[in-house]
């Protein structure tokens, strides 16, 4: 058994799932009140790292490799980046509009019935456009990140030798 | 609509999403096949480099045109002259230096299919390449000062993980830290700089910020941090420790594409001197006591003094140095040193009404310079990754008597010697013979010591040419082969550029040159097209 | 060793002088007039909720505003990241 | 000149990071003084947001403005600007560790001088 010991690992196990909750919510509400995609994926991320502190690197470098997360990391920056993408693409949707890249393309129009509403200060979840999927997309990338670059360091520096009991 | 015509339109934020999209795809292609990703790697930088091409042919078809994009907004974004989104503003200057990447670009990633083979990792070793391209394109392209200190921390970040790939050698981690140190200090200066900027005038736009720009106090501390920040990056002397390490412990693939990113660094001192502070610089004379300084004068002969150091130390350390590719590097210092030479000569008189054409003819040796330090130096980079290649030998004392067993290595190596210590049938000489003349027009004693120091550099490569291709047959060497054909390609095409501009000097003067001279003496030209424009 | 510094000790007064220059001479904390009205960003308050739809000035400035920037905010992390690996990659295949 | 001490504030943090990292030869501190020097900047940046009597640039309620709202650039900004300090800094962490098991030394002084 490795990692630290059990009192860690169980006040561990029931703040986890809170500290998960409350960075989705920064992450979903990112467009209404203070937070979004980092903040929110930095939360996550730290309630990862507090499991990796709890129970060792060589533990959870057995239940997620680093190159699972590197590719988690780059799907959430290409939905990152193909949504900047379709900003261009919305040529196609609507004729006579001219599109850039970074569009907000889903804002003022009512072809597509999804977060196409104005915010009224009401934190109406259905607003502002491509922001809330963009959050989500940076989210999903700042949490395999910053849990990629602690897993990957902590297990560098793991004591190498010490029998771990 | 016409794709062609919509690629243009889009061209400066495709120059900048390709090659970022490659990069988060990479991951997933290299899962399937290496010789695949290698393919999908080079396949990116060649639709880049079209893209690049496309937008050049547009700017250079009509005189003076700006290519101003705005990200995100399709109505008016500019009202009352303040850009609220971020605009990326190709004129002549940025279309020149995106020209030098792109042949950087195309030559780094060929050289690197046989050059970096046998390493482990390369799934991130092409990521991080194409991040440090993309990251180079858009300090070039963006017309944003926040935008240029992101797009310089991501070529930064990227190279210094790339300079310390052989993590094997203490070494090059110490290189790599020794980067990242400086070069995150350097960004850390320019953001405060640019902190001021935003402070004063409400404004990150670097045509609305040369619009607002008063000059006060602030803002020459501002433009002294700058600078500060920028010449720690590009390795002018003080700060020019990190630069032959970095440039000697890398591999070299990875070094083509450093000298890239230092000019693309020397690019932005030059927009903020010449276009941001430009219209006021010109007109600004400061009073203490009864004495009037000119204010341009005092910052030229102020650059013209670092440059002769930074000539003199890159010279003499060469000189001494016995690892083949430090001492390639210690001559790049003194390239920049030139550049900068030129750069601060023409400071000194450009914007003087009374000058008869020194300074412009300064600034266009010391552009024109720019694109053939990029080429020379990168093609002596190469050669010598192609001898480590072979050998795996890198200091000087061991090496000797190559030629016979790598011909085509060493007439690559024999061109960029005589192009880098400016021989005549080669670029080198070209520019350096503009730099000597304009140089000459403002103080004689400058251009003597600029040619006397090119024919110690002579002196230096005829040197290293003797020691490691001549001289007897070692057996050691028997065994050595020459190397393979990608990396004879990458450095083919370099020589192959390098011997043309050599032998038509004017046509790249005339159609490339004299277009970023003009984008970066007209100011007022930029100013209006950019925020008139919308 | 003391000719290094010696420069540093220059270098560290010199770059001293220059900041705090710099502090005082910024327009006074929180105070705002004529001379540098924050158009800009007043232009942002006032239209964040026509223009991007969102209630959060601040998303609206990081994702919609100056959205490339947090590409290449994002590009950072993901090269932090690419990096990090690399260093601490296996060395033998 | 008292409206100024966040400014001063601003250059103190810059400047003991700066003299972190030109006179100190432990690698560790010399990060440190990189992010002193980063939080200084970042500080700076957020000081420029403030306006007397300003609330957080975010509509609550109804919707419509009853009071100045702090200016949202720099706040973005600042959060870029932090973002890329956690990737500098880990990968200056990175190199440290790599330096550590070379050297079996964090003192710059003994690093990267043996021969080849």
């Amino acid at each position: 058994m490795s990692g630290m010991s059990r009192i860690v690992k169980t006040v561990t196990n029931v703040a986890f799932p809170i500290v998960m909750i409350y960075g989705l919510y920064v992450i979903a509400h990112g467009h209404l009140t203070p937070g979004g995609g980092f903040q929110g994926g930095a939360v996550v991320a730290s309630g990862l790292a507090m499991l990796l502190v709890a129970y060792g690197s060589v533990w959870t470098m057995g239940k997620v490799k680093e190159k699972q997360l590197s590719v988690l990391e780059s799907i959430g920056a290409l939905g990152f980046i193909s949504l900047a993408f379709l900003g261009i693409l919305m040529v196609l949707l609507y004729s006579s509009f001219q599109g850039n890249f970074f569009n907000n393309f889903l804002i003022n129009q009512d072809i597509i019935p999804i977060f196409n509403e104005i915010g009224r200060g009401l934190a109406n979840i259905n607003t502002a456009g491509v922001i809330p999927l963009m959050n989500f997309a940076v989210g999903l990338k700042v949490i395999a990140g910053l849990f990629a670059i602690v897993l990957v360091m902590a297990y560098a520096t793991r004591l190498k030798g010490v029998k771990q009991k | 609509m016409n794709i062609i015509d919509d690629l243009i339109l889009h061209s400066p934020a495709l120059i900048v999403a390709i090659p970022l999209l490659g990069a988060f795809l990479t991951p997933l292609v290299s899962r399937i096949n290496d010789k695949l990703r290698n393919i999908f790697v080079i396949f990116i930088v060649l639709f880049t480099s079209a893209i690049v091409l496309l937008l050049a042919n547009d700017i250079y078809s009509l005189g003076g045109k700006i290519h101003t994009y705005v990200f995100g907004g399709s109505a008016a974004v500019t009202q009352g002259g303040f850009a609220i989104r971020i605009l990326f503003e190709v004129d002549g200057l940025n279309i020149f230096m995106a020209l030098i990447a792109t042949i950087l670009a195309i030559a780094g990633v060929i050289y690197s299919w046989s050059f970096m083979k046998e390493n482990t990792g390369l799934d991130k070793y092409y990521t991080l390449y194409l991040l440090i391209i993309a990251g180079m394109f858009g300090m070039i392209l963006t017309g944003d000062m926040f935008n240029f200190f992101v797009f310089l921390e991501i070529t930064s970040i990227a190279s210094c993980a790339l300079i310390a790939f052989w993590t094997n050698k203490g070494k090059a981690i110490d290189a790599g830290f020794k980067y990242i140190v400086i070069s995150s200090i350097g960004a850390l200066f320019i953001l405060f700089a640019i902190a001021i900027l935003y402070g004063q005038y409400n404004a990150l736009n670097m045509a609305v910020l040369a619009d607002k720009i008063q000059f006060s106090f602030l803002d020459k501390i501002a433009l002294a941090v700058l600078i500060t920040g920028l010449a720690m990056k590009a390795g002018i002397v003080p700060m020019h420790m990190w630069l032959p390490d970095a440039y000697g412990r890398a591999p070299s693939s990875v070094t083509l594409i450093l000298v890239g990113a230092t000019q693309a660094s020397l690019y932005g001192a030059l927009r903020m001197i010449f276009t941001v502070y430009g219209g006021s610089l010109s007109n600004t004379l400061n009073q203490i006591g009864d004495v009037n300084i000119d204010l341009n004068l005092l910052l030229g002969i102020f650059i013209v003094a670092l440059a002769l150091v930074t000539i003199f130390i890159g010279v003499l350390m060469a000189l001494k140095e016995n690892n083949f590719k430090r001492m390639i590097a210690f001559a790049a210092v003194a390239e920049i040193g030139y550049m900068i030479l030129a750069i601060g000569a023409a400071l000194t008189t450009v914007f003087s009404a009374t000058d008869t054409g020194t300074g412009v003819m300064a600034l266009k040796g010391g552009l024109f310079h720019i694109l053939n330090d990029a080429l020379d130096v990168g093609l002596l980079f190469l050669v010598a990754g192609a001898i480590y290649y072979a050998t795996k030998e890198t200091s000087l004392n061991r090496l000797g008597g190559l030629a016979r067993n790598m011909k085509y290595t060493t007439i690559f190596f024999l061109i960029g010697l005589l192009a880098v210590s400016g021989m005549p049938p080669m670029n080198g000489f070209a520019s350096k013979l503009i730099i000597y003349e304009s140089t000459y027009q403002v103080n004689p004693i400058l251009s003597i010591i600029a040619i006397l120091c090119s024919i110690l550099l002579l002196a230096v490569f005829v040197k290293v040419f003797h020691s490691a291709f001549l001289g007897p047959k070692q057996s050691r060497f028997d065994e050595v082969k020459e190397v393979p054909k990608s990396m004879l390609l990458a450095m083919g095409i370099i020589a192959c550029i390098i011997i043309f501009i050599g032998l038509f000097p004017n046509l790249v003067i005339d159609n490339i040159v004299q277009p970023a001279v003009n984008a970066i003496t007209n100011n007022s030209n930029y100013i209006s097209n950019v925020i008139g424009g919308i | 060793m003391s000719k290094r510094d010696f420069a540093a000790v220059i270098f560290f007064a010199i770059v001293a002088v220059f900041l705090v220059f710099g502090a005082l001479l910024t327009h006074p904390f929180g105070e705002f007039n004529q001379e540098n009205d924050p158009e800009m960003d007043q232009y942002i308050i006032d239209n964040t909720q026509n223009e991007t739809g969102a209630d959060n000035g601040v998303t609206a400035v990081v994702f919609d505003y100056r959205g490339f920037d947090t590409l290449g905010e994002a590009t950072v992390l993901f090269t932090a990241v690419a990096g990090v690996i690399i260093l601490f990659r296996r060395l033998k295949k | 000149m008292i409206y100024n001490i966040p400014y001063i504030a601003v250059v103190a943090l810059i400047l003991i990071g700066l003299y972190a990292v030109i006179f100190k030869r432990n690698l560790i501190k010399i990060v440190i003084g990189i992010t002193l020097i980063e939080s200084g900047v970042n500080l700076f940046l957020i000081t420029l947001a403030f306006r007397e009597d300003s609330i957080a640039p975010i509509y609550r309620g109804s919707g419509s403005r009853i009071m100045d709202m702090s200016l949202p650039v720099p706040h973005a900004l600042t959060l870029t600007s932090i973002v890329i300090g956690v990737a500098v800094l880990a990968l200056m962490l990175s190199l440290i560790i790599h330096l550590y098991k070379h050297y079996n030394t964090l003192d710059a002084s003994k690093i990267g001088r043996e021969e080849e």
